[in-house]
């Protein structure tokens, strides 16, 4: 169990440690780990940086939306594939998982036109909009199998005590799923988060996110590793905190749902 | 930047026809850079609005390895949000081919150009823009490394014999004489065009025929190839080495002897983190083979998008950038190569930038860079044949016959 | 699919013939207001360009050519067939999806069966788990960079340190060695992920199962190849689908590793990878679109394949 | 106040030439405040009648009337009714005061009210402690407890029970249901009552609708049911241990032999074969004297406490006697039957309906 | 063959501080060839000592002794037991011919043999037909005789059962339980079962371990258990209806009236307060005559069909009396009750032990 620990946390910590030196001192063969070297300056560089403020307030900003959306939308959309009956839901279903095999690369140009004949291209919209529609029909499958989950009894229930379809779904339906919900949630977002093509393709600057940033310390002329490493951490810390935070749910939403056979 | 869908503009009209100076070009310009210069930002941009009047809605710096992509995206989409792009040989041959880069009239190119400048920001006879700095290999090397070697610190080695001989003197336990980027495909094909010039080989012939796997050719990729499978002298890191700034960092640390690199190597190898200084760091042409040296170009412009609204103002950084008075500033702010003649021969200029003496002597062999439109399929298939070389999985002969054949496909393809 | 299996019938309301039109209609209405919005975004950001993409690789669609783009029909498949690049890509792809796939789930029911057992600080190692996954791939490619680099990686440092190696191992300059790397750092990415998803499993599994076996006199290998293991069937299946969708979709890590050329000599270049390098980089879009299509249909190939291979027995089958 | 009618009632799941049936021609009459159960086993229909009666399924054919109104089409919420689950389908994120409060609230009741309902519920149902704890927290008697109480606060004109006892555990469920009996004495609203469990319906209901294969066997009063079975159906179902059902044939004029064995029973019936029935408490047994006695041997006693169930073979068939206190009998032994004390039941072997009276 | 002797035997949960003892000094002996069931309520640990005996939890302290010879280093497949789990655990991925034969491949039974021994015991629980189907397409009842089957095929020395049947339905239970009885008299292996159905206990057992709380109440037969409760606990919870169990005191001499009531009873025991115990199918009641004569007022009536059962109200204590046939009680009758042909039980109110013979 150990080497287990070890093998999940050690190229994090690696990297990490990599943020906190200055790189000559770990660039040998003995990397010299001694405390009085370690230092905050790259991630106060970096924190003080408007070229990677921008991108890292433009990752929360479209991470939050793209959430929400794919929330909101998804679990209408996602209750009515659960509890309605008809033909083609299978295949509607199994359509969902099925968008995960596309490669993103296929879309980007036609994508990039798409946006830009709206006028959104290189904007957070645009880049909302688009992660919406990647992230949604997982967003869709998680959650059916969540609000299958709830007892058609509950909802006759509701239908006993006066409740319309709305009123089941919202007071019923959706605060039952809530565990299964914050899982597919913290999923969307750090699939956000972290998508690095489509924001490379569907930005140029004023919506770079963090992915991106983060990418772009390998430079032609400025392979700069200690900022890597920096915005590597920075990038990788709220989803970490978010995992961690939830993750009681997220074990129980993103796999039992799909274990069920 | 936000895009303008087809707006039809007064500039439209000219589209056809080479872009001349036009007269007092007025109103905004937005333009895209990678981030190599700083000097642009700092002091050139209020220069030149001061000078022109002109304003400068955005200047944006990119990474160099995001911007292909993106300027592709935005090209190829018509977009006309961006009026003025950075440019390269490789870029200038295959968007220029794309019908993406404005074509400047010759009343617009200033006349004391450096060739080599010049070629990256051409193609095909036509010029597509105007470079903002130049850039020339040289050889740089480690004086305390090779004075414990026994070799006169202050002379490089002056043919590809000599090099080998001070690399293997210089190679030690954990030190390596001589070390280069071979990790990426451009690397891959920079490294190879160097040494097939400095045997006195080139790539095409007048018509554009592939003939880099001549015998110079060969003898260039197998003495290249040497230096690893037989002298033991190349770090063999330079194989996963992906860009010049890891070699030149890798230089700096001081566990290299001898780096054929760019100009701002010098930078980095004097910088307060690096082992060395401006007295340990040694400068000098790249020793050749068969010729007494040869170099590749890497120079950088500037170039006007084809869907830009306002042509005649972008025209005007172009030649803003490549006047006297910015030239100074990226040699003496950046460490850059000047783009004109009369900045390099400028005393003042070679005070600031010792390296520059090598330069102008450099100017006097071959320099070349060959951007064609395709570039990055010759790349890639030229890394796979040396990535094979270098791995002793075949000989140079096959690896340049197999490259140069498919290379005439894609000649065919884009020039038949 | 494992999947169709996985929505029981439940018994909704359910409409009678004859009565209850209006019930139906209402219930038409509120289903399309519910579902309308979240298909429309997928259906127009995704299925246009699913289709635009398509029509791309029909035509001889090659930006350098100026705006010259001959229709060729199928061509671009055609000369598919034929291209090394693209064999040797394929053969990348494969070998790839091979150790993270299939050795990736190996290796997750085998570990998931470790976790499953009782120990102490289980909880700690299931939460830990979930660091990997939730790391974000460029991330990932800088991670294994640092550690792996041939001049500067840690992994040299310890490995000549403790002797492992003679001298540094470029890890990174052959080809062959590089996607190991790559399969490594994918490994280390989706295997917590796959992990879990066989825990959920063995966890669904009744534990009298196991002491039945125990009582039938079963050792603990002979339970777990013969009981644990058949039993984790669904999850297995489930597993093999998506990772085989993600493992062939890979793109961010390469990128990142190998400072976004898919090398060295293209060692890292997967079917897919190769895909955005012959759109973006060669600006050959038809044919790039024609290769990316192809590695779609891959995946579906793939999925298809598991499928039936882990398909139940008809039931009444003999052995 | 609430009479509740289904006239030709019938119930088709699936569509076309895939439906399927669930319920036949139902007709019966629920009287005002009257306790109705619905009996039988898994599967016959009982739920899919509930549900139609709730208005959670469509009726396929024929009505229902409440009160003489036609309800078809109302939606469940207009009919006045409530419903407790088998699971009782409490929600898990509201408290137990949520819970019971819900469905006044979405009938928009006033605050002041619903707190004076809640708390009357809770305090007949004995929960007012647990109020403001989650289902889960409860423990399974507790939950139940709270699915009544949802129910009887919003003092509907019908209750619907669907199985509410059968996820309790024995005792549990034996209590709970003597107070299901006395909350009805008291409330004395119309009640139907879903069990596949015969005890229940027999010590719950004024009325029991017997029902197999998605029709109607049997309406009525649970001695009627017990002493009058209309169908062999009815006779199996309904008592235990269960009654002893026998092929016979006539040996003479109104006397009839057991298949096969010496057990002879006197019954006024035509046919010259029937199935015919006897319940087990009803008969008795002693030890065979000698061999011309012995119409059977025993194979199984299982003695309960106060009475022992005694099992015998009689010439291959199963008859059960139930005999007082700890049998001597032993497995093996030969005995006797002694049928003369008991109530007769005879059954037309084809259709399975009652002979004579 | 197989005697199975505990000594002493404990066990706890966890560890060190957070130690549970689930299990309390266990010493008893199991008659080679007998049945014996270990009753007693949820969580009292029956599962525990089961699963000792079979080797799946180690033991804490003392020790088991099959055959005399000490098991506790025994892994579970060399002690040649067969257990028979309360789901079963049939192998879902294996058919039912392949589930039975699992036990006897393991242990490398040689083909034929395997055959025949499945045959044999397909035939015996009749599910010869269903040998090729998979347990999830079987109904409840086959899967239960799956479970059976198994367990007999490899012909073990001691059967150990864990509420097998709790997961059929009434019917079913009965049915099986019956035929459970006769397989054990037919193989007449030594048998362990564990249930909470003190009806199954009863009807199944040569004796009963009840257990409460971890600890054993009472280990006896059927009888014994049934007439000499040893504990409150044991009267409490064997019999059905429940042993009526009210505080009484003593009136004077050998006379005990029960709290607050008009019930007086006759008994021989010291104490001045004593928890005094009647089986309610001991006792009779008839309608009050006068006032002077009633002693309670009936709550609730639940015919049974052959009986019925009436709650009365003595003075705030529920007192069942179970009376022949439809009762013509009716609630709020007032009505006496007559115990002098009642077998008396008393308790020590303290700690629930029996007071007297
Ligand atoms: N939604 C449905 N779709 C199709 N058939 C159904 C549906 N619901 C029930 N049935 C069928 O209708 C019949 C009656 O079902 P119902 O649920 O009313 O039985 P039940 O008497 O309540 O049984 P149980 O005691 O198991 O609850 C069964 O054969 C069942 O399979
Ligand atoms: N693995 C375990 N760890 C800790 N405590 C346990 C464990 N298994 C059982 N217990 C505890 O030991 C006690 C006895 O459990 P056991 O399963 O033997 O009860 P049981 O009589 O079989 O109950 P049931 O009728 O519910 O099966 C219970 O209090 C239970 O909570
Ligand atoms: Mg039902
Ligand atoms: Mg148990």
């Amino acid at each position: 169990m150990a080497v287990l620990l070890v093998y999940l946390l050690a190229p994090f910590v690696w990297m990490t440690v990599y943020s906190l030196y200055p790189s000559t001192a770990l660039q040998t063969l003995t990397p010299d780990l001694d405390p009085r070297q370690l230092r905050l300056d790259s991630y106060v560089a970096l924190l003080s940086d408007p070229t990677f403020l921008r991108p890292l307030a433009n990752s929360a900003i479209v991470g939050i939306a793209t959430t929400i959306i794919c929330m909101v939308l998804g679990s209408a959309c996602a209750y009515v594939l659960a509890r309605f009956r008809f033909r083609g839901r299978q295949a509607l279903l199994l359509s969902m998982l099925t968008v995960q095999a596309i490669p993103v690369i296929v879309l980007a140009v036609p994508l990039f036109i798409l946006l830009r004949a709206f006028g959104v291209y290189d904007s957070l919209i645009g880049l909302i909009v688009t992660y919406s529609a990647f992230i949604l029909p997982l967003v869709v499958w998680m959650l059916v199998g969540f609000f299958e989950e709830i007892p058609p009894s509950l909802e006759r229930a509701a239908i006993i005590d006066g409740c319309n379809r709305m009123q089941i779904m919202v007071r019923i339906a959706v605060p039952l799923a809530a565990p299964g919900m914050a899982a597919t949630a913290i999923l969307a977002f750090i699939t956000s988060w972290s998508d690095f093509f489509l924001a490379k393709v569907l930005t140029i600057t004023d919506a770079i996110t963090l992915p991106v940033r983060t990418a772009s310390f390998q430079g032609l002329f400025a392979m700069d590793y200690t900022s890597a490493a920096t915005a590597g951490v920075i990038t990788a810390v709220p989803v970490l905190v978010l995992a961690l935070l939830a993750q009681r749910w997220i074990i129980r939403g993103l796999v039992e749902g799909a274990v069920k056979g | 930047g936000c895009v303008g869908a087809n707006s039809t503009d007064s500039n439209t009209g000219a589209e056809d026809g080479p872009l001349a100076p036009g007269d007092s070009p007025s109103g905004e310009i937005t333009i895209l850079d990678d981030n190599t210069n700083q000097v642009f930002q700092d002091s050139t941009i209020a220069a030149f609005e001061a000078a022109t009047g002109i304003t400068v809605r955005t200047y944006t710096q990119g990474n160099f390895n995001d911007l292909h992509d993106r300027f592709a995206t935005l090209f190829a989409a018509g977009d006309t949000s961006i009026d003025v792009v950075m440019t390269w040989a490789g870029w200038t041959a295959e968007f220029g081919q794309a019908g993406w880069l404005q074509e400047l009239d010759s009343a617009a190119v200033p006349d004391d150009l450096i060739q080599p400048a010049l070629d990256a920001v051409s193609w095909d006879g036509k010029v597509y823009g105007l470079p903002k700095f130049a850039s020339v290999q040289t050889m740089f090397w480690n004086k305390n490394m090779m004075g414990e070697a026994d070799l006169d610190p202050e002379a490089g080695p002056q043919n590809w014999d000599e090099f080998v001989e001070a690399a293997k003197a210089m190679t030690t336990e954990d030190r390596w004489g001589f070390a280069c980027d071979v990790g990426n495909p451009a690397g891959a094909y920079q490294n190879f065009l160097r040494v097939l010039l400095l045997n006195g080989g080139d790539m095409y012939d007048d018509e554009f025929r592939p003939i880099f796997n001549s015998e110079h050719g060969v003898e260039a990729l197998a003495k290249f190839a040497e230096l690893l499978t037989v002298h033991g002298v190349m770090d063999p890191a330079s194989l996963q080495t992906t860009n010049a700034s890891d070699l030149g960092d890798q230089f700096a640390r001081g566990s290299t002897g001898m780096v054929f690199n760019w100009p701002f190597q010098y930078a980095v190898a004097t910088a307060a983190e690096s082992q060395l200084d401006t007295e340990s760091v040694g400068n000098g042409l790249i020793p050749g083979m068969s010729v007494r040296s040869a170099s590749i170009d890497g120079s950088e412009g500037f170039a006007i998008s084809k869907f830009s609204q306002n042509k005649d103002a972008a025209l005007a950084w172009l030649q803003f950038a490549a006047s006297a008075e910015v030239q100074r500033e990226i040699v003496e702010r950046e460490g850059w190569f000047p783009v004109s003649q009369t900045v390099l021969e400028d005393p003042q200029s070679r005070e600031a930038l010792p390296v520059l003496e090598t330069y102008e002597e450099s100017t006097q062999y071959a320099t070349k860079r060959w951007g064609v439109p395709w570039s990055n399929e010759l790349d890639q298939l030229l890394s796979v044949q040396i990535s094979d070389v270098l791995n002793e999985r075949t000989s140079a002969q096959d690896a340049l016959d197999s490259a140069a054949q498919q290379t005439q496909e894609l000649v065919d393809r884009y020039l038949g | 699919m494992a999947t169709t299996t996985r929505r029981p019938a439940l018994p909704g309301p359910r409409d009678s013939a004859g009565r209850g039109r209006g019930r139906r209609l209402r219930d038409f209405r509120f289903g399309l207001l519910m579902a309308g919005p979240a298909l429309a975004i997928i259906v127009l950001l995704l299925g246009y360009p699913m289709g635009y993409a398509f029509y791309m690789s029909l035509y001889d669609w090659n930006d350098k050519l100026g705006g010259h783009r001959p229709f060729v029909g199928l061509g671009n498949y055609v000369a598919l067939l034929g291209d090394a690049q693209v064999h040797a890509a394929l053969g990348r792809t494969l070998v790839f999806a091979a150790f993270t796939v299939i050795g990736g789930v190996v290796l997750a029911v085998l570990i998931g069966a470790l976790l499953n057992v009782d120990f102490r600080g289980r909880t700690v190692v299931r939460v830990l788990l979930l660091v990997p996954w939730a790391v974000p791939p460029v991330v990932n490619g800088i991670m294994w960079k640092l550690i792996f680099d041939g001049a500067t990686g840690i992994v040299n440092a310890i490995g000549l340190g403790l002797g492992v190696f003679d001298e540094r191992v470029q890890f990174l300059a052959d080809p062959d060695l590089t996607l190991s790397v790559l399969i490594f750092a994918e490994m280390w990415k989706l295997l917590p992920f796959l992990c879990l998803l066989m825990l959920a499993g063995l966890q669904g599994i009744p534990a009298n199962l196991s002491k039945a076996a125990r009582i039938d006199g079963a050792n603990a290998w002979q339970r777990f190849s013969r009981i644990i293991v058949p039993n984790l069937r669904v999850p297995i299946l489930f597993a093999l689908v998506v990772q085989t969708m993600w493992s062939l979709k890979v793109f961010d890590t390469i990128f990142v590793l190998t400072g976004g050329s898919g090398g060295p000599a293209e060692g890292t270049t997967t079917i897919n990878f190769l895909a955005y390098l012959v759109t973006f980089s060669n600006l050959d879009r038809g044919y790039g679109a024609a290769i990316a299509v192809i590695a779609m249909l891959l995946v579906l190939v793939f999925a298809v394949l598991w499928v039936v291979l882990l398909r139940e027995r008809p039931k009444g089958a003999r052995r | 106040m609430a009479k509740i009618e289904l006239v030709g009632v019938q119930k088709d799941y699936g569509h076309g030439r895939k439906a399927v049936r669930a319920v036949h021609e139902l007709e019966y009459t629920i009287e005002d405040g009257a306790f109705v159960s619905l009996l039988g086993p898994s599967g016959c229909g009982k739920s899919t009648t509930l549900n139609m009666i709730a208005g959670l399924e469509e009726i396929t054919s024929g009505e229902i009337l409440i009160d003489g109104e036609r309800v078809d089409d109302l939606p469940p919420d207009k009919r006045d009714l409530a419903f407790v689950f088998q699971d009782y389908a409490l929600y898990p994120h509201m408290s137990v005061r949520e819970n019971i409060a819900f469905g006044l609230r979405m009938r928009k009741v006033d605050k002041p009210e619903i707190e004076r309902r809640v708390a009357d519920a809770a305090r007949r149902l004995e929960i007012s402690r647990v109020l403001d704890n989650r289902p889960r927290n409860l423990s399974g008697g507790q939950r139940q407890r709270v699915a009544l109480a949802r129910a009887i606060a919003r003092r509907p004109k019908v209750f619907l029970f669907d199985e509410p006892l059968s996820n309790l555990d024995a005792m549990l469920r034996d209590q709970t249901r003597s107070e299901l009996k006395l909350l009805h004495a008291e409330l004395g609203a119309t009640s139907v009552y879903v069990t596949h469990d015969q005890e229940e319906a027999m010590t719950l209901s004024d009325r029991i609708a017997v029902m197999s294969h998605g029709r109607l066997e049997q309406y009525g009063t649970p001695e009627e049911i017990y002493h009058q079975p209309a169908t062999e159906f009815v006779a199996r179902f309904v008592g235990k241990p269960k009654m002893n059902l026998l092929p016979a044939v006539r040996t003479e004029r109104g006397r009839f032999a057991v298949a096969g064995s010496a057990l002879e029973v006197d019954l006024a019936a035509e046919p010259d074969e029937l199935t015919i029935g006897l319940r087990p408490e009803e008969c008795t047994i002693h030890l065979a004297e000698g061999e011309g006695d012995a119409v059977g041997t025993v194979r199984v006693v299982e003695p309960l406490g106060n009475v022992s169930d005694v099992s015998i073979d009689l010439n291959g068939h199963t008859f059960v006697v139930r005999t007082p206190g700890f049998a001597s009998f032993r497995v093996g032994d030969p005995v006797s039957v002694d049928a003369t004390a008991a109530r007769r039941h005879a059954f037309d072997p084809e259709t399975g309906s009652r002979l004579g009276h």
